[in-house]
């Protein structure tokens, strides 16, 4: 590898929690040979870069672009769009990312519901706001316009926003599957553009639990039964998202008896996770009467978006909550 | 078991027996039933026919005073248990309707939201609700070698589905059977005993009650049972005079189903109402079950 | 390759062009839809012009896929396919969408309709350009033949094909074939015994050598599919040696244990504990009632073992399964009587004298347990009157809201069997009087001339509640005479309720079994109800028979050789061909998670445990995509109906839905 | 929101042997109903995967209309049963989604039923109506500051590298 040209790598964190910037981390001493096969231009957690350098260099001139979080702010767009415009090669990396995750879950409110609770309601950042001040987006100074990027209704994926190259699923990627990544980058054995870098099976591949045929009757939450530790927690009436989920992790929560949360997307061709979970789920259920069914959705399944759509709100066919149209 | 109890007007006059009884037999088989507050009266038939918004109106009031704790009310009377099944299904039905009646409602400061309260007849809680089982276990004097003609008379068995066949209904048989009582097979049990015709018209009155009681005798019952203070009152109260009427000499006492149970429970016939019957049934009871009444 | 779509418009005359602007679609389509090389529209597109103008453009424009906007798929798919494909386009590469239907029949706003019809068209053009050619499987045909069920319409079908010479498996759950028409007494309105002209038919299928004969028997399992079935036939312990036994009923005479009949003889007559249902049963080879039977309740007698001459008693003889293969199956599985204790009102069960159908069928039956006089249940009291009440169980929202089709006219067979063998007057109690075969109205009129009563109103109840003094000791029949606008009471000696049709109560699990499904009413569902009533949406399995719904004898004979001749030609032929349109599920991303395994009715889904994988299996698969629909992880494909083609059908349906959307298009 | 003029589209999936049928009955028939329902033809109703009702949701419909045999009449067996248990979790996401339930309707109609299936129609098209339009894309849209905001960014930049410069 090192007989190569050194080339040029950017890393960037969006709306995301930071877990990526440490996952890469998790690589251990492999980072070493990331440093050594490129050069890191733009890293804002771990070291010093400017946007202005990378808006000063060629198109083209990042060979890779590690690109975590998705699109909440002004900035984030305006980042996503100057670092596709500077890159070869753009990978949505974790979650976020690919999905939305986590912070995707805020499409189920707006700017607006989101600034009350924050602002007015309070929060461990702001316990106190008796002035009611919110962030303004232009605030004017004696030396000039201060401009605080916008805060969007609606968190988008990466690639809702600019084209993207290769997806790294995960929240956050495991090691080993971003060093096959990296490695990949750095022998040049890319799969076809668009692709997901990983396996296109699911979790319960990889999750060493019997299976039997499925029917359900209840399901539980987490907290309602301790599952036996031998059988597949879907048949326990748990509400695994390990049908659904692209594999790659190991099986890591049902290995400890939780049931997996599908932070790993869904497989190729899926045009929405979510549904997937729906439909595999409710062709189960031991009941053909329209009331008992609805009881046993109701009962079961009081948040339906928390549980379907954890992680993939925001690339979800509908993205979001419907907005309410005021006045 | 907790009840609402809702003993409507006949249960405090004519039907004193049927109230009386229904308590105490209540007490012995741990159904508890709490008295609706300041209940009034159910309009009885004739209300709905005048105006069908306020006859409701004053049955849905006392189901809107029915605790919010209780989710069920018994009514012994079956004029009452129609009544205020029928509100309380026509509020579900028609839910336009159901909020004219709340808006009559309003007008006292109450509300009721349709379907929270299931109407029950008498029978049906002890029936379905305390179970062949229970009912056995607290028998201390069968009541072998009476023949009882069970009559259910018309309003309890339909239109409202009781889970019991409207046109044949088996429920007090059943009942009456677990009581060690011989039970006839009365086909007549779901007839009509001619509701307030006897009022109207005493010749149409009197055959149905005739139908009634003669073929009771046919099949040699000893009594009739029945489960309506209106059917008590007309095959009971105007018994000699459908005798003097036709020339027939019946002389069958008409009984409640619940002062069945008691004598059966060896509850004391004086706290059942025993005697209050104009046809009385004390020569039989004695000569069919001895001296054991006592 | 780039797409080549020709999108064909019909007018069917002013059928379609009333109320579309076709031409104005046509010319749209060519314009806006990408990929599209040709766009025309024609006065009729069916005609052997239009399709000449389809095959014409795929050879010259070498289209990759045609869109024919015309009448529904279902009149003409075939009819466009075939031209695809004489043209050398796979035919499916050709999609119909249907504006007559579905848009110029149903609308009568030309504006809308053009809108709509442009929507469809545009959708069935994203479509096709990701439509897969596909060939159509072909498997052969098995020419050995299973009939379930050994009534009637069971016979009629197995004879047909015996005597075409193929084989055929009959198997019937009672210990003679026969079915309900062995109880009758006569067949309405000809009068005929019908022991007369059953029973040949019974020896016939006995006899011959094509039909293996399986008595005493149920269906249990069946797999495969059309052409290649395999089924399970549990043969119920007879406790008599098949090839042994002679039939000479010596047993039968000498057994100790009389016992209620209540299959045969309706619980009017009795029979023994080793019994055959009645003298001219085929097989004669009689059975043990174990319940019923002295050695196996309290293990003495064996008496019958001792009096055989040939030594045929086996008491330790075990349920034994059968394996068949078979290219079709016929049900004929029949129905049974509307229990009438359900009527308590009217007092079967209750008064002694209150008959069922059924009952009243073994009381005249000169074979029957009073050698055909008409009694009451004292068995020596000839009835002075007798009602007959229709409708029990039917045409009553409590019960069956159908019509049972056979009562009216067995009940006018029973007036006047009554009227003939005894002195006693009749009355009827009917909603209506259904006679519309024939000669069966001309039956009507012959009762009517005999004296039979009709009163028509719908029986309140049966009672021995007297009112009046006459009314003693009788059943009085009470119903509002709906003519005369009267309650009448008819006091009466016997009373016979004309029971419906039911069901078998294991019609559904049955049907189940092989893949059929039953109405509301649970009657087997046909194919079509007009014009294919003896197949079913199962290929390979007919229905025959009251099974299929209330039907006459003549009419289920009807039906029986017709479901023999439409078997017959499919042996004839002698290869089936299968739609493609299946599932299948790409084995090597599939994780095994196993929610698929369990929602296929058609049993095509297995789970291989060594590679933890499901698999479709083809040949059973029938296509409903159902398991596509439910795979969490989209490995399950069902071709023809794959999600990019429904994705792109729905994109395409909704190329107006939004007013960017149409910017772009029209910009296209 | 008068709604008289809004003319809703409607997404139908029917399965092709009853419903699919009963649409073609009421074509014979001549039954007129509002052309607002624009029909795709599955196999059967076991076969329509909540994802085709998010996309046509998403896509731009203002109702979908999932039609299938009466129960225990499916061509199919029990399959539209399934189609029945995933309607009932569709709908219960859907409403957590802030789309009225309203506008997702399965309806049973056999190929006998051209009435009753143009009545339904009729009566999802009205209740769509009423309703008003669904325009989901509007829905992610940002009251049109998004543009405006990144230009203010790519101005600013360019200001500040100005003055560096």
């Amino acid at each position: 590898m090192s007989d190569k040209p050194k080339g040029k790598l950017a890393f960037y964190w969006a709306a995301s929690c930071g877990g990526c910037d440490i996952s890469l981390l998790a690589i251990d001493e492999k980072i070493l040979d990331v440093a050594e096969a490129f050069d890191i231009v733009l890293w804002p957690c771990a070291t010093d870069g400017k946007v202005r350098d990378v808006e000063k260099m060629a198109d083209g001139e990042i060979d890779v672009c590690l690109f975590n979080g998705g699109i909440r702010t002004s900035e984030q767009e305006y980042m996503a769009q100057l670092l596709r415009r500077k890159s070869k090669v753009l990978v949505a990396f974790g979650s976020c990312a690919c999905e939305g995750c986590i912070p995707g879950l805020t499409n189920m409110n707006t700017r607006q519901e989101v600034f009350d609770t924050v602002y007015k309601e309070g929060s461990a950042t702001m316990p106190e706001n008796p002035q009611d001040v919110r962030p303004q987006p232009a605030t004017k100074m004696p030396e000039g316009t201060l401009h605080l990027p916008i805060f969007y209704d609606t968190l988008r994926t990466l690639d809702q926003t600019v084209e993207v190259d290769y997806y790294l699923p995960g929240c956050p990627p495991e090691a080993e599957n971003i060093w096959k990544a990296i490695v990949a980058i750095l022998e040049n054995k890319l799969p076809p553009k668009g692709s997901v870098i990983g396996l296109n099976t699911t979790v319960c591949d990889e999750c060493p639990r019997t299976r039997g045929e499925k029917k359900i009757k209840k399901f539980y939450r987490t907290w309602e039964i301790i599952p036996d530790e031998e059988t597949c927690l879907l048949e326990q009436g748990l509400l695994c998202c390990g049908i659904a989920t692209r594999a790659g992790c190991g099986a890591l929560c049902p290995a400890v008896n939780s049931p997996c949360i599908g932070c790993h997307g869904a497989n190729d061709g899926v045009a929405d996770f979510g549904a997937r979970l729906m439909s595999a789920l409710a062709s189960v259920i031991d009941s053909d009467d329209p009331d008992e069914i609805r009881r046993i959705i109701e009962e079961g399944i009081p948040d339906p978006v928390g549980n379907f759509y954890r992680f993939s709100l925001a690339a979800s066919q509908l993205r979001r909550k419907k907005k309410v149209v005021r006045g | 078991m907790k009840y609402a109890y809702y003993p409507g007007c006949s249960l405090e006059r004519n039907a004193a027996a049927y109230d009386h009884s229904v308590r105490e037999v209540s007490d012995l088989l741990g159904i508890k039933l709490q008295e609706i507050d300041d209940w009034n009266c159910c309009g009885a038939t004739e209300y709905f026919s005048q105006n069908e918004l306020a006859a409701c109106a004053v049955i849905a009031r006392n189901l809107a005073l029915v605790e919010p704790q209780t989710d069920q009310i018994v009514a012994p009377c079956a004029a009452c248990y129609l009544n205020l099944a029928k509100t309380d299904k026509l509020m579900v039905d028609h839910p336009e309707f159901g909020k004219e009646v709340n808006q009559c409602l309003a007008a006292g400061g109450l509300k009721y939201e349709p379907g929270r309260v299931t109407v029950r007849h008498m029978l049906d809680v002890i029936v379905d609700d305390i179970g062949e089982t229970a009912v056995r276990d607290k028998v201390v004097r069968p009541l072998a070698g009476l023949r009882v003609a069970p009559y259910y008379g018309c309003q309890v068995v339909r239109p409202i589905d009781n889970n019991d066949n409207p046109e044949y209904p088996m429920k007090m048989d059943h009942l009456l059977n677990w009581l060690g009582a011989e039970v006839v097979d009365y086909p007549v049990k779901a007839h009509c005993c001619g509701g307030h015709l006897t009022q109207i018209s005493e010749p149409q009155a009197f055959e149905l009650i005739r139908r009634l009681l003669q073929n009771a005798q046919d099949y040699n019952a000893d009594m009739i049972i029945c489960m309506c203070p209106m059917c008590q009152l007309n095959l009971d109260g105007y018994q000699s005079r459908v005798n003097g009427f036709f020339g027939t000499e019946f002389k069958l006492p008409i009984m409640y189903f619940t002062q069945m149970l008691g004598i059966a429970f060896g509850i004391d016939p004086q706290k059942l109402g025993f005697g209050k019957e104009l046809v009385t049934a004390m020569p039989v009871l004695e000569a069919k079950l001895g001296g054991l009444l006592v | 390759m780039a797409d080549k779509i020709g999108i064909y418009v019909c007018h069917c005359g002013s059928n379609i062009a009333g109320t579309i602007d076709v031409e104005e679609v046509a010319r749209w389509a060519g314009k806006n839809i990408e990929g599209v090389v040709v766009s025309r529209d024609y006065k009729f597109m069916c005609s052997s012009l239009g399709q000449q103008m389809i095959e014409d453009d795929i050879k010259n424009e070498g289209l990759t896929g045609v869109v024919v906007g015309a009448c529904s798929p279902h009149l003409h798919e075939k009819t466009f396919r075939n031209a695809c494909k004489r043209a050398g386009l796979n035919p499916f590469l050709c999609q119909m969408t249907n504006l007559r239907e579905h848009v110029s029949w149903v609308n009568s706003d030309k504006a809308a309709g053009t809108k709509k019809a442009k929507a469809l068209i545009f959708a069935a053009a994203e479509r096709v350009k990701r439509q897969k050619p596909l060939e159509p499987m072909e498997v052969e045909v098995n020419p050995a033949t299973l009939v379930v069920g050994g009534g009637i319409a069971g016979l009629q079908a197995t004879l047909e094909l015996a005597d075409a010479g193929y084989p055929v498996y009959l198997v019937e759950r009672e210990p003679s074939i026969g079915g309900h028409m062995a109880q009758f007494d006569k067949t309405f309105p000809t009068l005929d015994c019908s022991a007369c002209i059953l029973t040949p038919k019974m020896s016939e299928v006995g006899q011959h050598e094509n039909v293996t004969l399986l008595t005493y028997s149920e269906l249990e399992e069946v797999s495969g599919s059309v052409g290649n079935f395999k089924v399970k036939i549990r043969k119920k312990a007879r406790y008599v040696d098949e090839d042994k036994c002679t039939g000479c009923g010596i047993c039968i005479e000498k057994c100790p244990r009389k016992v209620i009949d209540n299959a045969f003889e309706a619980g009017m007559g009795y029979r023994k504990a080793i019994y055959s249902p009645f003298p001219q049963a085929v097989p004669r080879i009689p059975v043990i009632d174990t319940e019923n039977c002295t050695w196996f309740t309290r293990g003495k007698c064996r008496v019958c073992s001792k009096v055989c001459p040939t030594d045929a008693v086996d008491y330790d003889q075990k349920d034994e399964t059968v394996e068949l293969n078979v290219g079709n199956i016929i049900m004929a599985t029949g129905w049974k009587l509307f229990d009438c204790k359900r009527i308590p009102q009217y007092g079967f069960g209750r008064l002694a004298n209150v008959y069922t159908s059924m009952e009243f069928e073994r009381l005249c039956n000169a074979a029957g347990p009073t050698s055909g006089k008409i009694v009451m249940r004292d068995g020596k009291t000839e009835p002075k009157s007798v009602a007959i009440v229709h409708c029990v169980g039917s045409r009553d929202v409590n019960f069956n809201p159908y019509c049972s089709a056979v009562c009216c006219m067995a009940a006018l067979k029973f007036g006047h069997l009554v009227l003939e063998k005894t002195k006693a007057e009749v009355y009827s109690f009917y909603i209506d009087i259904r006679t519309p075969m024939k000669e069966y109205e001309e039956f009507y009129q012959r009762l009517l001339g005999e004296g039979m009563h009709f009163i028509r109103g719908k029986v309140a109840e049966v009672t021995d509640a007297a009112r009046r003094p006459e009314e003693h000791g009788k059943l009085i029949v009470q119903a509002e005479d709906t003519l005369l606008g009267k309650q009448r009471r008819i006091p009466v000696d016997m009373v016979i309720l004309m029971g419906g049709l039911e069901p078998q109560a294991d019609a559904k699990e049955l049907g189940l079994k092989c893949g059929i499904s039953c109405s509301m009413a649970g009657w087997y569902t046909e194919r079509h109800p007009k014009l294919d009533p003896v197949a079913t949406m199962t290929d390979g399995v007919f229905v025959a028979g009251v099974c299929q719904g209330p039907k006459d004898i003549p009419a289920a004979v009807a039906q029986g050789a017709a479901a023999a001749a439409r078997v017959a030609g499919m042996i004839a032929k002698g290869i089936v061909t299968i739609e493609p349109i299946v599932a299948s599920i790409d084995e090597e991303n599939c994780s095994g998670c196993r929610i698929c395994n369990d929602l296929c009715p058609f049993n095509a889904i297995e789970y291989d445990e060594e590679k933890k994988v499901s698999r479709v299996i083809t040949a059973l698969c029938k296509g409903c995509g159902t398991c596509v629909a439910a795979c969490p992880a989209g490995v399950i494909t069902g071709a023809h109906f794959n999600n990019e083609q429904i994705f792109a059908e729905i994109d395409g349906i909704l190329w107006d839905a939004n007013p960017q959307a149409e910017v772009e298009i029209a910009s296209v | 929101m008068s709604n008289e003029n809004f003319d809703p589209i409607i997404v139908g999936f029917f399965c092709n042997w009853c419903s699919y049928r009963a649409a073609d009955l009421a074509g014979s028939a001549r039954i007129k109903y509002p052309s607002n329902v624009r029909i795709i033809r599955v196999m059967c109703s076991g076969r329509v995967d909540p994802t085709f009702v998010l996309k046509a949701l998403a896509d731009g419909a203002d109702g979908v209309m999932i039609a299938g045999c009466h129960p225990g009449e499916c061509h199919y067996i029990n399959q539209n049963y399934k189609a029945m248990r995933r309607y009932e979790m569709l709908k219960h996401t859907l409403s957590a989604m802030g789309v009225e339930p309203e506008r997702v309707r399965l309806v049973w109609a056999s190929a006998a039923e051209g009435q009753q299936l143009a009545e339904a129609i009729d009566e999802l098209v009205g209740d769509v109506r009423r309703l008003g339009p669904l325009h989901w894309l509007q829905n992610w849209d940002e009251n049109g500051q998004r543009q405006k905001a990144l230009d203010d960014i790519v101005k600013e930049h360019e200001e500040a590298m100005e003055v560096s410069a």
